[in-house]
């Protein structure tokens, strides 16, 4: 069964057509990418999906189910997880209680437990805490675990998002644009960490700008360009594709060129 | 025509920058590099004047410009695009560039603003949308045509060319070359190192709050410390 | 049918005087997202400085004059001893800011002046116009003609020039707005100004109707908020129709259902405007994508 | 040093606190200020859970505060009900009706949802003004003695009327402290934060934002429903002034005065805005305006809040 | 030393501050005639804003912490209720400044009040009513305490005068424009006069909207609004006809000699407007009643026994103050008649004595 199934997704805002007619899928473990140029709809895709915006068309199926326009939290109990191009931070807890809140649906129980600090409650809180801690070391936060979020440097912020989400262990990961910020060696770290998750299983739908990444790392790449789809296909064949280039790479080398 | 001597800034008691000293002459790209957390942003939040300086001196075209708040330094000639966008999402594109020359008057305003259009051909097409409803990428553009708006002597980029699409990227990087032909100075921020280094003249390199080499750009580029550690080479 | 529309006089005459204090509200909302509730003492100055000064023989045009041009300048004084300071401090913490401030000139007030109640005289007489069996003050209509200006010019400013732009900008994105060259503290000084002016304003126009004292503030204050929130809270026509509504709401319910309960029909109104449309009537939606 | 948590060290001060001061009272009358700081203290607890830890603003808790009040005051005459039960009657109307409104305007954001609870507040006062039949109206009305004390004095505990309410009011706060700090590390205290920094981020870690939201909401109105009966029960007589609007206010500022992140800053703020003005009483027609700028001053230079503020200084790790 | 905790400020202000002052005044002048029984009287006057917890709280501290023999004060309903239970708990004597009856009825050993009870007002009014042939009446009322509690105690007595109120409407203390209800009123069936029980702004704006409305019924103030202020503020044209139930305090030139009050009256109203360039009210003239009860009582009692002070309290006779004369007994703890109060009617801006 296929994991996760965009079919047909389109939504307009006054009159434009952000996403028009989009439908592609992804199996476990597999790397999808989305890429196309600025303003073709990526973000606005992975707002439909995760259940942001409501899709004015088409369907999202997750595990066979459908899923379209859910809540987020109700998606995340599913296994959706993601991170944000406009990032998300919660600024005013500390780097590590960011992390932990990942793992909230493992954590919660009732409120009167915590209300009353029961063994439970606290016990949840101590597993959570220690996921976390192991997170952050991925992501090489752990040295910031103490310090206000909001006080982090922009690049530090993408990769405790990236924690975040991972956190979830979500069965699918959608992440928009996790190495904007970050420079080519720490994208490559990045990247580590994208196919590692990946290797474990867990679905990954990509945005990003970053052409070096997306080749060496995507099993499968979607084109958008106006809402629309463009091209799909292997990343070979995706970076030949002369619309591609047209829209979006510029050049044949565009991955050369963006350094 | 920008001088930094002995830099330091700190966020409460955690100081960043520890004694930064740097150069931008006339008509020069400079750019600096770094890790994350470097100190990159810090270092241009103080020369906009955002970001208070506990020691050390920032002099603009001779002129010391400790105790010249923010909003004065653009009128000065000092402009930087921020990180992380900052555009004026409840107000239109066409607003937020009119408020990028917000010390200019409109006869001389509607010629820029033709001008960033068409640089950036979308912006004319989102002119009155709401600049929170624009994509990741058309509000750095955005940020970049409204900075340019200010027709700074010399400007500070933070990171211009994050989140575009290759293409444009392209075309980011040679709006800037472009700009040195203008005879404009700027100081550029990237970590698409290798972009930068290719249009730059001089570059440095940050490291935790402290510059740690420094050099002509394409020696930069050719040095194999530099390729391993930021440009992944 | 005359009772109807000695209702609607009520209505619009009260209505008039909560959207003048709401439009106070909507500058200094508009330059930092902060709701002033100091602006209600606003009100109160004008009345009583008006009065204060009237009393002690300035012919009235003047005595409001000096009102407005000293409640203004108290404005521009908060601004720069207590909300200049605290640049930075979250936005809860400026609202009690602003709530010490009301607190302070209430204070000050019952020093300054006294505890008893005031009014000065209508500007145009006491005798009432007869409209279709039903009569309305001539003060009313100084009071409606003074929204009404207040609200064109308000609209015009945030609409039309550059500076009401550089007020909207400053409140969007501060750091941006200075960037830009906009002096962010020049703005908020004028906000504070104009917003206290406006407030003087209401006071001076609506004494000799709704009467003055040093306590009123918090009345005025309460009203104003209600009806700027139920239009949209910072657009000068969400403020105008958010007064008008109230005063309306109230007047009718109190003529054909309960006085008693006339402000509970205004506060029902209210959440079932905001249940549906969450922004009031006219507010805008924030535009932060993520 | 064995590490003390930040919890156990708050609880310990307070407790400290109320057990140690009153051997430098000079009067009974401090008794009677410090149960009404306690009591203030316990509402302003509710307001942290709300508006420190969620970060939603009510302008309209004085109407839970007025409905524990005037549950103490007329459970027992008309339902017969024992006054200790009234106040578990009047805290769960209250959280049924906070359950209730708080659904379709915990919706609404910032100065939406202020507005919105400053209606709900606004019209319980009115309810309690205007149905004078059943209430009172504004004279107030009795309420019957919780005849607690007698009880302790058959047990061989003699304690001044004051003095009563002075420990009683001290525990019931403990107990109120200790849960909204269990609260504050638990996973659902981290949620609450979470939603305050981002709200499409707590949704998309897995957060039912509007059942969390309103469970803070109901939550807080138990507290303020039972600051309210014990106000009721102290006084033995109550006025709709307990569900007046300036009462909401005065939670609020408290809160953030003293510190609304934290429960020992906000206890500390409702102690200040007890005592103040009966520290101004010597000033007299001063004391608003001393009042007034009490609270610009430390906004202005303690803007986190007094208690965080002052510690940070003492730490010596601020700004 | 006595106590006083008033309403200075907050929504009563209008009654705690004439108050106060009428306190801080008399005290004063006491001292400087040598106190009572050579004793100097030491005032400790609190400001309760009008919040009932607080004046519990300050009853408190007055008794405990400032340990005074008696307490003065009460400037609404609701505070004396809160100041009471506290006084007859220590067991000291207490006299409230506040209207309603409940207060002291039932009687309670330390209670006593100065003002007429807001139930003689209606009377008063609707006896006046009786006399002018008006059997049918609309009623504006605050919903502020004073206004409510009147509006209550009226509704209550009606019946025993033959009159029935048609028409039954409220206005919120902070109101604006009363027009609507008042509207409601003229065009309820048959109704021959209107009554407006409360204080503070809301009577003149009702007195102002009633003359817009070109109302030509009688119209019926309450005591609340018994001063100078209130002729300034409706405008002495809208004023005009109004009548209420006043004190002699309204119209000390107007006693004729002999009345047992005038010295009384004149003299505070001579000192009080002198000392605050305000004219006097009715409320002030409670506080200065309160006080002189209270000294009256402790020099007869020759002591400061809180006890013995109840008492002699207890035993006074024909003590003429601003109010009325006082007369108490165990059991009458109000000392006052309904002859206390004293129609009075607005005429070319003054205040006049009916009959
Ligand atoms: N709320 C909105 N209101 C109006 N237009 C919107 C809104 N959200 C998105 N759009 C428009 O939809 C289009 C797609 O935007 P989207 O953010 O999905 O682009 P993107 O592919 O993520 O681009 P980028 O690479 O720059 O992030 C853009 O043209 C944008 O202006
Ligand atoms: N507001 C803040 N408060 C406290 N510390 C901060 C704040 N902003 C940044 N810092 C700290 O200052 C240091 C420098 O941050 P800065 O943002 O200048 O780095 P940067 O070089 O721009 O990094 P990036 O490439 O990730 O943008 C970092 O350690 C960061 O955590
Ligand atoms: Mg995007
Ligand atoms: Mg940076």
């Amino acid at each position: 069964m296929t994991l996760l199934s965009v079919e047909g997704l389109g939504i307009t805002f006054g009159g434009l057509k952000a996403v028009n007619d989009v439908s592609f899928k992804v199996e476990p473990g597999e790397i999808v990418s989305v890429i196309g140029p600025n303003g073709a709809g990526k973000t606005t895709l992975f707002n439909m999906i995760s259940g942001i915006y409501q899709p004015g068309a088409g369907r999202v199926v997750l595990k066979g189910e459908d899923v379209t326009g859910m809540r987020p939290d109700l998606l995340a109990r599913r296994g959706m997880s993601r991170t944000f191009q406009n990032l998300q931070i919660f600024q005013a807890m500390t780097v590590l209680e960011n992390a932990i809140s990942g793992f909230h649906l493992r954590e919660k129980g009732p409120v009167l437990a915590d209300l009353l600090n029961l063994p439970a409650s606290r016990r949840r809180s101590r597993e959570a805490r220690e996921g976390a801690l192991a997170l952050l070391a991925r992501v090489g936060l752990d040295r910031a675990a103490d310090r206000e979020a909001g006080n982090l440097s922009y690049g530090s912020l993408k990769r405790l998002e990236i924690a975040r989400a991972l956190a979830m262990n979500p069965a699918v990961l959608l992440l928009d644009e996790p190495a904007a910020g970050c420079n080519a060696v720490e994208t490559e770290e990045i990247d580590h960490l994208i196919a590692e998750v990946a290797a474990s299983g867990t679905a990954i739908l990509l945005v990003e700008h970053d052409m070096k990444m997306v080749m060496r790392i995507s099993n499968h790449i979607v084109v958008l360009d106006h809402g629309e789809k463009i091209a799909e296909g292997a990343p070979a064949e995706v970076s030949r594709n002369p619309a591609v280039i047209a829209a979006y790479l510029g050049t044949e080398e565009g991955a050369d060129a963006d350094g | 025509m920008l001088t930094v001597e002995g830099l330091r800034s700190r966020y409460g008691r955690i100081e960043v920058l520890h004694g930064i000293d740097l150069h931008v002459d006339s008509g020069e790209i400079v750019t600096v590099v770094g890790a994350n957390g470097a100190g990159k942003t810090t270092l241009l939040r103080c020369l906009s004047g955002v970001q208070p300086v506990s020691a050390g001196q920032i002099t603009f075209r001779g002129e010391p410009l400790s105790g010249v708040p923010a909003h004065r330094r653009p009128a000065r000639g000092l402009t930087q695009s921020p990180e992380g966008r900052q555009i004026f999402t409840n107000l239109t594109v066409e607003e937020n560039l009119r408020l990028g020359a917000f010390l200019y008057s409109d006869d001389r305003v509607e010629k820029d603003m033709q001008d960033a259009f068409a640089m950036f051909p979308i912006l004319r097409e989102k002119r009155n949308l709401a600049a929170g409803g624009l994509s990741g990428g058309q509000q750095q553009m955005l940020a970049m045509a409204r900075a340019l708006m200010g027709r700074p002597s010399c400007l500070l980029l933070d990171e211009p060319s994050m989140g575009l699409a290759p293409i444009i990227v392209q075309q980011i990087f040679d709006v800037v070359s472009g700009l040195k032909a203008l005879g404009v100075t700027v100081l550029l921020v990237e970590q698409n190192a290798f972009g930068a280094l290719t249009i730059a003249d001089r570059g440095y390199v940050m490291e935790t709050g402290r510059i740690i080499m420094q050099g002509p750009a394409a020696e930069l580029i050719a040095d194999p410390r530099i390729r391993e550690a930021y440009l992944g080479i | 049918m005359s009772e109807f529309l000695q209702f609607l006089f009520s209505g619009v005459t009260v209505g008039a005087v909560y959207a003048l204090v709401a439009l106070g509200f909507t500058i200094i909302y508009n330059a930092s997202d902060v709701v002033n509730f100091a602006q209600g003492e606003f009100v109160m100055l004008g009345g009583m400085i008006t009065w204060f000064a009237h009393a002690a023989g300035l012919p009235l045009p003047l005595a409001a004059l000096i009102a407005i041009v000293a409640t203004a300048a108290l404005g521009v004084a908060i601004n720069k001893l207590a909300i200049e300071p605290a640049r930075g401090a979250p936005v809860v913490s400026l609202i009690i800011i602003t709530i010490g401030a009301s607190v302070f000139l209430q204070g000050a007030a019952q020093l300054v002046f006294d505890k008893q109640i005031h009014s000065f005289p209508a500007f145009s007489g006491d005798r009432p116009l007869r409209i279709g069996g039903a009569t309305i003050q001539p003060q009313s209509l100084w009071v409606i003609g003074g929204a009404l200006v207040v609200f064109a010019g308000l609209w015009l400013f945030f609409t039309r020039t550059l500076l009401g732009r550089a007020v909207l900008a400053t409140s969007n994105n501060r750091l941006a707005a200075q960037l830009v060259g906009i002096n962010t503290n020049f703005v908020m000084t004028l906000s504070f100004a104009l917003s206290a002016g406006i407030g003087a304003l209401a006071g001076v126009l609506a004494t000799p109707i709704t009467l003055t004292a040093y306590n009123v503030g918090i009345g005025f204050a309460l009203k104003g908020f209600a009806g700027a929130m139920l239009g949209g809270m910072g657009n000068p026509k969400g403020a105008l129709a958010g007064g008008f509504l109230i005063g309306l709401i109230e007047a009718l319910t109190a003529g054909y259902l309960s006085s008693t309960y006339k402000e509970a029909a205004a506060f029902v109104v209210i959440l079932l405007v905001l249940f549906f449309m969450p922004q009031g009537l006219f507010g805008r939606k924030s535009t932060e994508r993520v | 040093m064995p590490k003390l948590s930040a919890k156990s060290a708050t609880l310990l001060v307070l407790a400290a606190l109320i057990a140690v001061t009153p051997f430098f009272f000079p009067s009974g009358y401090y008794y009677r200020v410090g149960a009404l700081i306690f009591v203030n203290g316990l509402a302003v607890t509710g307001i942290v859970i709300l508006t420190g830890y969620a970060g939603q603003i009510s302008l309209g808790h004085a109407g839970f505060a007025g409905i524990g009040g005037y549950a103490c005051a007329l459970a027992p005459t008309h339902l017969g009900l024992h006054p200790s039960l009234a106040v578990v009657l009047g805290a769960a109307i209250s959280a049924v009706l906070a359950w209730l409104v708080g659904r379709p305007i915990l919706r609404l954001k910032g100065y939406y949802l202020a507005v919105a609870t400053l209606g709900f507040g606004i019209l319980v006062a009115m309810v309690l003004n205007n149905e004078r039949a059943l209430t009172g109206g504004p004279d107030g009305i009795a309420v019957p003695d919780l005849g607690l004390r007698g009880l302790l004095k058959d047990w061989g505990l003699e304690l001044t009327n004051g003095q009563f309410w002075y420990f009683f009011c001290g525990l019931v706060l403990l107990a109120g402290a200790w849960i909204a700090l269990n609260l504050h590390q638990s996973p659902t205290g981290r949620a609450l934060r979470a939603l305050h920094g981002s709200e499409i981020a707590a949704r998309t870690v897995g957060v039912d934002v509007a059942r969390l939201k309103l469970q803070a909401f109901v939550i807080s109105a138990v507290y303020a429903s039972v600051a309210g009966s014990l106000v009721a029960l102290q006084n033995k007589f109550i006025t709709p002034d307990v569900a007046g609007f300036m009462h909401s206010i005065e939670m609020v500022t408290m809160a953030v005065l003293g510190g609304a992140g934290s429960v020992l800053g906000a206890i500390f703020g409702a102690g200040v805005l007890t005592l103040l003005p009966q520290a101004l009483t010597v000033l007299a027609e001063y004391e608003q305006l001393v009042l007034g700028l009490v609270m610009m001053l430390v906004m202005i230079f303690l803007r986190d809040g007094l208690l965080p503020s002052i510690l940070r200084k003492l730490r010596g790790t601020g700004e | 030393r006595i106590g006083a905790s008033v309403s200075a400020t907050g929504p009563a202000a209008f009654l705690g501050d004439p108050e106060a002052k009428t306190l801080e005044m008399l005290v004063e002048d006491l001292n400087a005639k040598g106190g009572i029984n050579g004793e100097e009287v030491a005032l400790v006057l609190y400001d309760d804003g009008g919040d009932a917890n607080k004046a519990r709280t300050f009853a408190t501290r007055l008794i405990e912490d400032d340990e005074v023999q008696a307490i003065i004060g009460g400037s609404t309903t609701g505070t004396s209720m809160a100041i009471l239970s506290v006084a007859e708990d220590a067991e000291i004597p207490f006299i409230s400044l506040a209207g309603a009856i409940d207060i002291i009825d039932p009687v309670k050993p330390y209670t006593f009040k100065t003002p007429h009870t807001d139930r003689m007002a209606c009377q008063k009014i609707f006896e006046d009513m009786q006399k002018r042939g008006i059997a049918k009446i609309g009623m504006i009322s605050g919903t502020d305490g004073f206004g409510a509690s009147m509006q209550a105690q009226c509704k209550e007595v009606a019946g025993d005068y033959g009159i029935e109120i048609a028409a039954d409407e409220t206005y919120d203390p902070k109101d604006a424009d009363m027009t609507a209800q008042l509207t409601k009123i003229k065009n309820a069936e048959g109704v021959q006069a209107v009554l407006n029980p409360g204080f503070g702004q809301g009577p003149s704006i009702v007195t102002r909207n009633y003359k817009q409305l070109a109302i030509d019924l009688p119209l019926y103030q309450s005591h609340g609004v018994a001063s100078d202020g209130f002729i300034e503020l409706a405008g002495k044209d809208a004023a005009e006809g109004v009548r209420l139930p006043g004190t002699a305090l309204l119209v000390a030139e107007l006693l004729p000699e002999g009345d047992a009050q005038k010295p009384v009256v004149t003299a505070y109203k001579a000192a009080f407007e002198e000392r605050t360039k305000t004219p006097v009210g009715t409320f002030g003239g409670y506080a200065h009643d309160a006080f002189l009860i209270l000294t009256d009582a402790i020099t007869r009692a020759g002591s400061t026994e809180p006890e013995a002070i109840r008492d002699a309290i207890e035993a006074t006779k024909g003590l003429a103050g601003t109010t009325g004369v006082y007369a108490f007994t165990p059991e009458d703890h109000l000392g006052l008649d309904l002859s206390a109060f004293r129609m009075l009617e607005i005429k070319g801006g003054e205040w006049t004595l009916v009959e």
